[in-house]
């Protein structure tokens, strides 16, 4: 796969549990993350909703996924995790409504982020 | 009528198509990711604010609990119902479910 | 009362089902009768013999066959699946496949017909 | 099944080839319309554009479903064919636009039948 | 960047979304029922007129056929395309879909 | 030019796989190469070898044929297919079954890769 790490990012727009998209995008994630890429992964939309703290789905009998997100860096190498900043103010979010430390950032800057991604994964 | 919407109000017209046809006397319930209209602070604040003059909403507490939404952060005057209440609100009323 | 149930969403991309099986639960639990579920478009994939889901996930199978054992019957659309190859070869024991009539059966028979 | 008809109505309102709930929405319409009972088909939204003039999805290998609707009073004796009239208006079509004979109606008009209902069935 | 919009504008936020994102030199692509946003007469008509100020804007010549709009009841100026043009657009520009 | 295609959505639900087909006919015409075309989430559905098309509508069994005839690889992901029930046992002989390594060799060895 040659030297030069690719940079691809994920691109997560949808709301947890109503349907698949997030939890399929993090079984994604994690496998790309074993391979050495360069991976980052930006919250918009109704993404941002997967980083909100205090989910409990146990009685829709659903495993909480999004727990994932607090070891994706860690465990998983998983370079960055970008919020756009507007898409939570939208929702009456803040950073400190997240369950873990992502980079808010402005669209405009997120923008320039996916210019420079080989590929773009939307969920 | 119990007007059901499932979908997410910020990706879906479902809220919006189910709010041309509410009339008085009816219901609207919002489960799955439709939970999310009723979030405090949210973009659909007003809108729903709107609704609850006229008409009673509630959301499916599994669903709020499942996507971390706590009593606090719901818009005032919105009920919890679980699913045995749901299964009573379509006793009560023709159910049409929306997106 | 008596419920009928119309599924239209795919089990694993949609929480449709899971709803559908939460409210059906309930339902028999305060005494109401479920007449039937049936299972249109994409929801036919519930009917599937063969899906083996990771551990700890939502087992649809298991969902159908608990629904099943409290007398509920699961009716998986003819057309819709086999277009989507749930056929006699492929559908989950619990279910069972028929026609377009028996949704409208539901229609008639019950007090109530709520889609998911 | 009893000597009352039964008054059950689809409320379409999807569009056509994007998704295949109008396709199976007009399966189920045809298989009902020979039990004999009162079925009315409500257009509303994007469900105004199956009855556009003029469609042909020949070239993406997929039939024309919605021809049947041509048919489907006189040879399936579906009751009414309803077209919500604002939906048709934020789409930019009126009535010239539509491949056959329906009954327009207000929005509050159509909310009146479907209080007559038994059964709503949306697609 | 190639934005690909396929869902209906009525109905889902893809079309809003995507045009969040567009910035110079982009392109719009409408396919399958993302194209009813180029209709004339629709409620999308100054929408696309004012992203046809600074991009291009494509749709699908087969989805168009397909949903019986023609050439006529297209605002001015959106082009249309076929799947070898859409293929061309994808070598120009890194592809995104929306919705 | 080396194209990968990711392709997501269910194929009867969505029309997403027919332009997916479409698309990639077009390109192989055009002289580019489609390195392979992956199915994730609902999309598995595709590779099911059950598929039975009523006479005159879409056929995605044939479609899919098609594209392996022009030499396109198709890879359902084996844990999405896994949970639906397309599996070794289940699969159209036309695709195979391969992990999500596949999309991520895509994404590192197309030229562009395009969402479905």
């Amino acid at each position: 796969m040659g030297d030069q790490k690719t940079k691809i990012m994920f691109i997560c727009s949808t709301a947890p549990y109503g349907t698949i998209y997030e939890q399929e995008a993090i079984e994604a994630m994690i496998m790309f993350s074993s391979y050495e890429q360069d991976i980052s992964v930006a919250f918009i939309g109704d993404g941002v909703f997967s980083l909100k703290k205090g989910q409990d789905p146990s009685l829709l009998n659903i495993k909480n996924f999004t727990q994932t997100y607090l070891v994706i860096k860690d465990d998983f190498e998983v370079s960055h995790l970008y919020v756009e900043k507007e898409s939570l103010k939208e929702r009456g979010l803040d950073e400190s409504d997240l369950i873990t430390e992502v980079e808010v950032l402005d669209r405009n800057v997120l923008r320039q982020k996916m210019d420079e991604m080989k590929a773009l994964l939307p969920f | 009528m119990l007007h059901i919407v499932k979908r997410s109000p910020y990706e879906s017209s479902a809220l919006n198509d189910s709010l041309k046809y509410i009339r008085e006397k009816d219901i609207l319930l919002l489960t799955e990711d439709g939970i999310y209209s009723a979030k405090k602070g949210g973009k659909f604040e007003n809108l729903i604010k709107g609704v609850l003059q006229n008409n009673k909403v509630f959301c499916l507490v599994a669903d709020v609990k499942a996507r971390g939404i706590s009593e606090s952060e719901l818009i005032e005057n919105v009920s919890l119902i679980d699913y045995k209440g749901f299964v009573e609100k379509v006793c009560d009323h023709n159910p049409v479910t929306w997106g | 009362m008596k419920f009928g149930i119309l599924v239209k969403e795919s089990p694993y991309n949609n929480q449709a089902f899971d709803s559908v099986y939460h409210f059906v639960n309930a339902a028999i639990e305060m005494g109401h009768e479920i007449i039937g579920i049936f299972f249109y478009d994409d929801a036919v994939y519930a009917g599937n013999k063969y899906l083996e889901p990771p551990q700890g996930d939502r087992n649809i199978k298991s969902y159908m066959d608990t629904l099943k054992s409290k007398g509920v019957r699961l009716v998986i659309c003819v057309a819709a699946g086999k277009r989507r190859g749930v056929t006699q070869d492929t559908v989950n024991e619990s279910a069972e496949i028929s026609g377009l009539g028996q949704l409208l059966e539901l229609s008639i028979e019950s007090d109530r017909l709520v889609t998911f």
